[in-house]
């Protein structure tokens, strides 16, 4: 450590945190310079969200001590007090649902003292909300909101009271293209008035993008800090995850990359799930869809942009108001997740919290969820056969866990989202449906668990892949673009970043006018159309690549 | 502890089947008393809460523990009969206070009747408003079998004897302030209520007086307006209150002779002795059951002229303090 | 991973439907209105009933005997919206004014004997410190040792029941002050005392719920404990005072119990609990916390008092009268669901 | 590269990596054990205040006294895994041997008189199928009509307890059939057959949570219902079996109490509902649904009966005897918690 202490506006020193057995943070130490933008990196599981809960006050160290601006930490309990330091928006949403927007804005920290003014609040809070893109009534219960918004009531909340250092944990894994700009924007602001930030993500993009400095962790403990102009984007990676010289990483990268260059579906092939009409009123329109044996093809669309509930309603989660659904071949029942997933469709929902796990359950328990059938005879479960089951999950997954009959709660989000993805993956499904499915997840295990999204289309079934984020479809075969409800534009896989995004946000741009037009005069036969020439490759002209 | 071993002849087991009201209090303090005298030497007490199955647990204990008697007072007549089938086959005899079991073996029934109660209370009702009127009838617990003696004794006299009389029953879970409610709700719709008949003093009568002195009701006993009351247990403050003039007559239900003749009847079993149906010493009468021989106790009417009477049970524990 | 997040926002967001969820704006409000029909049904009833029941005499009955229940479930209901429950409220709105009583009535002369340490006009202030302190006590089982809390106040019940018949040796204690009883019965302005000092506090309370910050911090703590302890809410200590007004409020409750009927009686309270929780939840209070309010739970305590009262008026056999009793609230359950459109859980 | 960044790190990694991850398989198991020491300690002092403790009669005396509050544990149990709750049992246990018996018993003869609609042997089929009837009706109001189970099934305990004292008119039915008496009552192997068969219960219900699947879906319904779904569980259906199985349950409790006390009491369960909650959560079943296992429950049972007997053993004196138990039960929470090493909440 340097002999001469240069002021911080946060500093950790040796803090040591163990759950149980595990060491969530060993002898870890951290620095954050007033107006620094510090980014705080690591793979899932390496101790960064622990960190945050010890620098905000939340959880109490084992060892270890923290200063703000060389004072000392306030006593721990004392929460009102920790909060005049520093804000935090946490990776786990903490939000109260049953309370409004505006409520949950100002929660534990009302303007004034005496009776609180409920109709001023209501006007600053719709006005803070506005700043962000935000147009919700503040009346409104948090828990009605979309995922996005519940979001961006968390971080206006953090970045509204003029605290001096403000961290962020992920605060971009639920946000799309266009929520992460304003996001941006903001911070922007707030660094041009000298707070400083501790901000964690795994795009490491959004880390050159917008930080001085960066500390990574890796297994418990602190590796590196470095200025973010001096470190290529490989050694990041390295540091990350312990490798020499980048190569797995950049290896599993290649893996998953080859095959959106290389692979091909096979025109011909029976389609794996198909649907005729589908439509959900006030979500989607009719959507004819076709996905080929090996395929993989991505939903993109922003939020409400009704791309998540044609995952929903493929999975049975949505009842449509009306059209089929076929797994190859074979009608299914909608608006029914058993048959759904006895027809051999998978599913990866949006929010784990929510529908993903089961908190308080084993890692196991989890991840058996879906097969309870395969693991004995006459509907017993084995324990044995459900340990090995999940065994063979966590290493092909990559999962950081204690064991098999670990607690789900007490993985790290990223893992956790990995047991969900192996929930889905359990069944061997004839299509996968997965909405957002690397949604904090570090950068190498994004790779492996696009790779095996690919690898279950190259084992012959097909995969749906709901999501906004370019990194997600950049694996698919065939993206399809949602804005209000309607298939917009088809991209092929040769699709750039502007064109994809542009379709998203509804900004038709040349090539795309076409296909938006003749889907927006409600020809039913629109979206078949766009479909059907998409998988053939685009050469017609509607797909929307832009060259 | 408590025991003595004054008596030969082994221990006997005590229940109590609640503690928490004045009546079964003093009959545990009758218990205590004459187990300190030596009449038996007894367990450690033990306390059924009201609960059938607290009472056959506790009754185990005891037979495990070698009791050579049990003395308990079952509030569900019909649970206990196969306790007492299997006591019987201990040749373990049993008194039983208070109430009568319906099957199974017993020594000795020691209780007042308390269809007696219901018919006295209709009589003396139907004397004082002179056979016509409008009555409110406070009733227990339909599923305890007291209170069911109690209301059925006093509807069945009532229809009989006295058919000019309008009753409102009125049932209350022995609960005060269910009782007081529902009292009121009946003053809102009938002024003119005439007699009340409180089945249980212990739980009704602070909280019928408070509501009537409320709706300014409460009108001395002989003067214009007054509720003709009558009441049931013969706990000390229902005898002030006809002192006072406040109600009119209670029917005593004899705790001192329940806790005396108990250890008696006990006493007696332990020494081999067999009793026959017939009058005896105490002024009650025996009388042969179906399983068993009963010891109907007098339960004295008290009202205002022999309120002051020493023997009357409530006015000895005045004494003892 | 060589796109850059400037790429993919290439312009501002035309943000998509704002109405996302404006149309459900005052569904709280509603909700805490969802009894309203199920008292205007029973009104209806009762009207048909029997003329009695649309008198002054009787409503104001009705009213008075809800107010110890009522306050009972104000207590409950502050303790519930801040996520957790208390079953002892039922014992302590007898065991308080028992010890406050045991502590200041003389030692000699009167059937039930105290200590005689205290001069009489400390009894109401005694009583509700001992509620107070009861509820304290529940605190520490809860916050402290982190016992369950559905135990802890269960074992609670038992013991302070117990410790109430062991004092008054199970007697009802009818030598009352004059001063403790004078709340229970006294009139103001034509209306019980109680029934003014019952709504006050509910208002207090409703008004502090609504428009305080700590006691809006009641919800927060419910909702989402964590959420509100990285708000910086205090959420022990707030539960822990909840938990003892709880207490307190039970206190007060024996306080206007004891006056109402008299004496205090030994089986006080008894089996109340359970009708505490069904008006509070009735009233749409959650049993998992944060959510309800106060006016909800008034709204169950009348709901439940009326039940009572147009039975009794109408006669209901009453071999039959807990048979009705128990169809008329899930009836009345099912109306209300339906009122408030929502599904509960 | 990887040396540059290694250089740049402010301090290098001294040690590998400690025992970071060594696996804590049985924290689940031990919160099951956690009654354990709390039993233990009871027997030691049962041995301690009488030597009849440890006979053999007075054992399987407690053992037996428990099964049927250990039945409806049972019921309770696996409802409360499932994320719900029914109030309703302590009257299913006595309604459902009513209804029974009204159905079968002669219309004239004796004190209690049926409808004799049909044969006698009828009597315990009838009795478990008016027992999983009021189940479903449960789960109807709870799933169809989406209102609070909690009010719903308080609603039915109600009703039907009502249900109960119309149709016996507050009696207690002693005219009970032998074949309707028979397995309360019989001994099988030198034990109470009772024992063997709830003990046999539990064995089947704790396999089958342990060892089917559908059986682990309860923990995964009540754990998180929606995840549960989105897995493909049938969330509704295996909920409304669970709430029959319960109801079931409980009439077999019934059936066993009958014959165990000779008749139908008429107070039959009369407030059991409290201990049977007791029991679940002190055995450390959540009320949140999702977490605890039947041996819990088990032990929690044992613990309650215990308690009682070793009170009355030890002569604990009447007046004080609930101030004594409730200690207890506040006692044995704590050990139990220290033992278990977990926070509850
Ligand atoms: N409450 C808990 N109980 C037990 N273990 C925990 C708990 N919280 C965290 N851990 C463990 O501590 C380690 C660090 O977790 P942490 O959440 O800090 O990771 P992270 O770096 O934030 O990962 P991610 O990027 O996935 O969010 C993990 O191994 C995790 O399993
Ligand atoms: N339960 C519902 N009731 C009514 N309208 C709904 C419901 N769910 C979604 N919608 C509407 O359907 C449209 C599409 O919703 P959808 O959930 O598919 O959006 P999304 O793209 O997933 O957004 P997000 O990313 O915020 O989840 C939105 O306009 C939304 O308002
Ligand atoms: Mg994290
Ligand atoms: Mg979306």
């Amino acid at each position: 450590m340097a002999a001469v202490e240069q002021p911080t506006a946060v500093r950790a020193r040796r803090i040591v945190k163990r759950f149980g057995p595990t060491v969530a943070l060993d002898r870890a130490q951290l620095a954050v310079a007033p107006g620094e933008a510090h980014a705080l990196v690591g793979r899932n599981g390496a101790g960064k969200s622990t960190l945050v809960s010890v620098l905000t006050g939340m959880a109490r160290p084992d060892e270890g001590e923290v200063t703000f601006s060389g004072e000392p930490a306030p006593r721990y309990g004392d929460t009102a007090a920790w909060r005049a330091k520093v804000a935090c928006v946490y990776q786990k949403s903490m939000v109260v649902p049953e309370l409004t927007v505006a409520e949950n804005l100002y929660l534990g920290r009302f303007p004034g003292s005496g009776r609180i003014r409920w109709p001023e609040l209501r006007e600053a809070a719709r006005a803070t909300l506005a700043e962000y893109g935000v147009e919700v009534d503040p009346r409104t219960r948090a828990k009605d909101l979309g995922v996005e918004q519940r979001q961006f009531v968390e971080i206006a909340r953090a970045l509204s009271f003029g605290a001096r250092l403000i961290i962020l944990d992920e605060p971009t894994a639920q946000l799309d293209a266009g929520g992460i700009d304003r996001l941006f924007a903001r911070l922007a602001e707030l660094r041009a008035q000298g707070v400083a930030f501790l901000f964690i993500s795994h795009h490491l993009q959004e880390v050159y993008e917008l930080c001085d400095t960066v500390t990574v962790f890796r297994d418990a403990r602190h590796v590196l800090t470095a200025p973010v102009a001096e470190l290529p984007k490989e050694d990041l990676v390295a540091a990350m995850t312990g490798d020499t010289a980048g190569a797995p990483g950049v290896d599993s990268r290649a893996a998953v990359r080859a095959p959106v260059t290389r692979r091909r579906a096979e025109p011909g092939g029976e389609p794996v799930l198909r649907t005729e009409g589908l439509c959900a009123e006030g979500a989607f329109a009719p959507l004819d869809l076709v996905v080929r044996p090996g395929e993989v093809v991505g939903l993109a669309g922003a939020t409400a942009s009704g791309n998540t509930a044609v995952g929903e309603t493929l999975v049975g989660l949505r009842r449509p108001d009306g059209g089929r659904l076929a797994v190859r071949g074979r009608p299914v029942r909608t608006g029914s997740v058993p048959h759904a997933l006895d027809a051999g469709i998978g599913y990866v929902p949006e929010d784990r919290h929510r529908q993903g796990l089961v908190p308080g359950r084993s890692v196991a328990e989890n991840a058996t969820l879906t097969v309870t059938d395969q693991l004995g005879p006459y509907g017993t479960v084995l324990p044995s056969r459900t340990r090995a089951f999940a065994q063979r999950m966590i290493t092909s997954l990559d999962i950081k866990t204690a064991g098999p009959s670990q607690s789900v709660s007490g993985l790290s989000g990223g893992n956790q989202q990995k047991v969900v993805i192996a929930r889905a993956l359990a069944r061997e499904p004839s299509v996968l449906v997965a909405i957002r499915p690397t949604a904090g997840v570090d950068v190498k295990s994004k790779d492996a668990l696009l790779g095996v999204v690919r690898e279950v289309a190259a084992a012959g079934s097909g995969a749906v892949i709901v999501s906004d984020e370019l990194d997600d479809l950049r694996v698919c075969d065939r993206v399809l673009a949602f804005f209000h409800g309607r298939v917009v534009a088809e991209f092929d896989s040769g699709w750039t970043d502007r064109g994809l995004v542009a379709a998203m946000e509804g900004i038709a741009e040349r090539d795309t006018e076409r296909a938006t037009e003749r889907d927006m005069a409600g020809a039913p036969g629109g979206a078949r159309d766009a479909t059907h020439t998409g998988h053939q490759g685009g050469h017609d002209g509607t797909g929307g690549r832009t060259s | 502890n408590r025991e003595s071993d004054g008596a030969g002849g082994g221990k006997v087991g005590i229940d109590m089947p609640r503690t928490d009201t004045d009546f079964w209090n003093s009959y545990q303090q009758y218990l205590e008393k004459g187990i300190d005298k030596g009449t038996v030497s007894a367990l450690p007490l033990s306390n059924s809460q009201n609960d059938i199955s607290k009472l056959v647990a506790n009754v185990q204990a005891f037979s495990d523990q070698g009791a050579k008697a049990i003395v308990m007072a079952p509030q569900d007549t019909g649970a206990v009969s196969s306790t007492l089938e299997r006591l019987e086959e201990k040749k373990i005899p049993v008194i039983s206070v208070d109430t009568r079991p319906d099957a199974g073996k017993v020594y000795m029934v020691v209780r007042a009747d308390n269809r007696a109660y219901g018919t006295k209370a209709c009589e003396y009702l139907g004397k004082k408003l002179g056979g016509k009127g409008r009555v409110a009838e406070l009733q227990g617990d339909l599923s305890s079998i007291n209170g069911r003696d109690r209301s059925r004794a006093f509807a069945s006299c009532m229809k009989k004897k006295y058919p000019g009389i309008t009753v409102h029953e009125l049932p209350t879970d022995w609960k005060g302030d269910v009782a007081s409610a529902k009292l009121q709700s009946l003053l809102a719709q009938h002024r003119d209520i005439d007699g009340i008949y409180m089945q249980a003093g212990g739980a009704f009568l602070q909280p019928t007086l408070a509501l009537l002195e409320q709706k300014e009701l409460l009108k001395p006993a002989g003067s214009a307006g007054h509720i003709t009351i009558i009441s049931n247990d013969g706990i000390p403050e229902e005898l002030d209150a006809i002192r006072s003039g406040k109600i009119d007559a209670t029917l005593s239900q004899p705790a001192d002779l329940y806790a005396t003749y108990a250890l008696k009847y006990t006493r007696a079993a332990l020494d081999g002795k067999t009793f026959k149906p017939g009058r005896t010493d105490h002024g009650s009468e025996i009388v042969k059951i179906e399983n068993g021989l009963e010891d109907q106790l007098p339960a004295p009417l008290v009202t205002k002229e022999n309120v002051d009477d020493p023997a009357l049970w409530a006015n000895q524990l005045e004494k003892k303090k | 991973m060589t796109d850059t997040a400037r790429q993919r926002a290439i312009e501002p967001v035309v943000e998509g439907p704002a109405d996302r969820a404006r149309p459900r704006l005052d569904i709280a409000r509603w909700r805490d209105l969802s009894l309203v029909p199920v008292i205007f049904v029973l009104g209806v009833i009762g009207f048909i009933v029997s003329p009695a029941f649309l008198t002054e005499d009787n409503l104001i009955g009705v009213v008075q005997q809800s107010t110890e229940l009522g306050l009972l479930v104000l207590g409950e209901a502050l303790i519930l919206i801040s996520g957790r429950m208390d079953l002892s409220l039922e014992s302590t709105i007898a065991v308080a004014p028992v010890v406050a009583l045991w502590l200041v009535l003389p030692a000699h002369g009167a059937r039930f004997e105290g200590l005689g340490l205290l001069p009489v006009w400390t009894a109401i202030p005694l009583c509700l410190a001992v509620g107070a302190a009861i509820g304290a006590a529940n605190g520490f089982l809860m916050l402290k040792l982190r016992v369950n809390g559905f135990i802890a106040t269960l074992g609670m019940l038992t013991m302070l029941r117990g410790l109430q018949v062991g004092i008054s040796e199970g007697q009802s204690i009818v030598n009352v002050p004059e001063s403790f009883r004078y709340l229970g019965k006294a009139d103001w302005l034509g209306a019980p005392a109680a029934v003014w000092l019952c709504l006050g506090l509910y208002a207090i309370g409703g008004l502090a719920l609504a428009y305080l910050r700590h006691g809006r911090a009641l919800y927060a703590i419910g909702g989402n404990p964590e959420a509100a302890r990285a708000a910086g809410i205090r959420v022990d200590r707030i539960t822990w005072i909840v938990l003892s007004a709880g207490g307190l409020l039970a206190a007060f409750a024996g306080v206007l119990y004891t006056g109402h009927y008299g004496s205090v009686a030994a089986t006080q309270g008894n089996g109340w609990i359970f009708q505490v929780f069904a008006a509070a939840v009735i009233g749409g209070i959650s049993l998992k916390g944060g959510r309800g309010t106060l006016f909800g739970a008034l709204t169950g305590v009348l709901t439940l008092q009326l039940v009572v009262n147009v039975m009794t008026l109408g006669g209901v056999p009453p071999l039959w009268n807990q048979f009705i009793n128990g169809s008329i609230i899930i009836v009345a359950l099912i109306i209300s669901r339906y009122a408030s459109g929502e599904k509960q859980d």
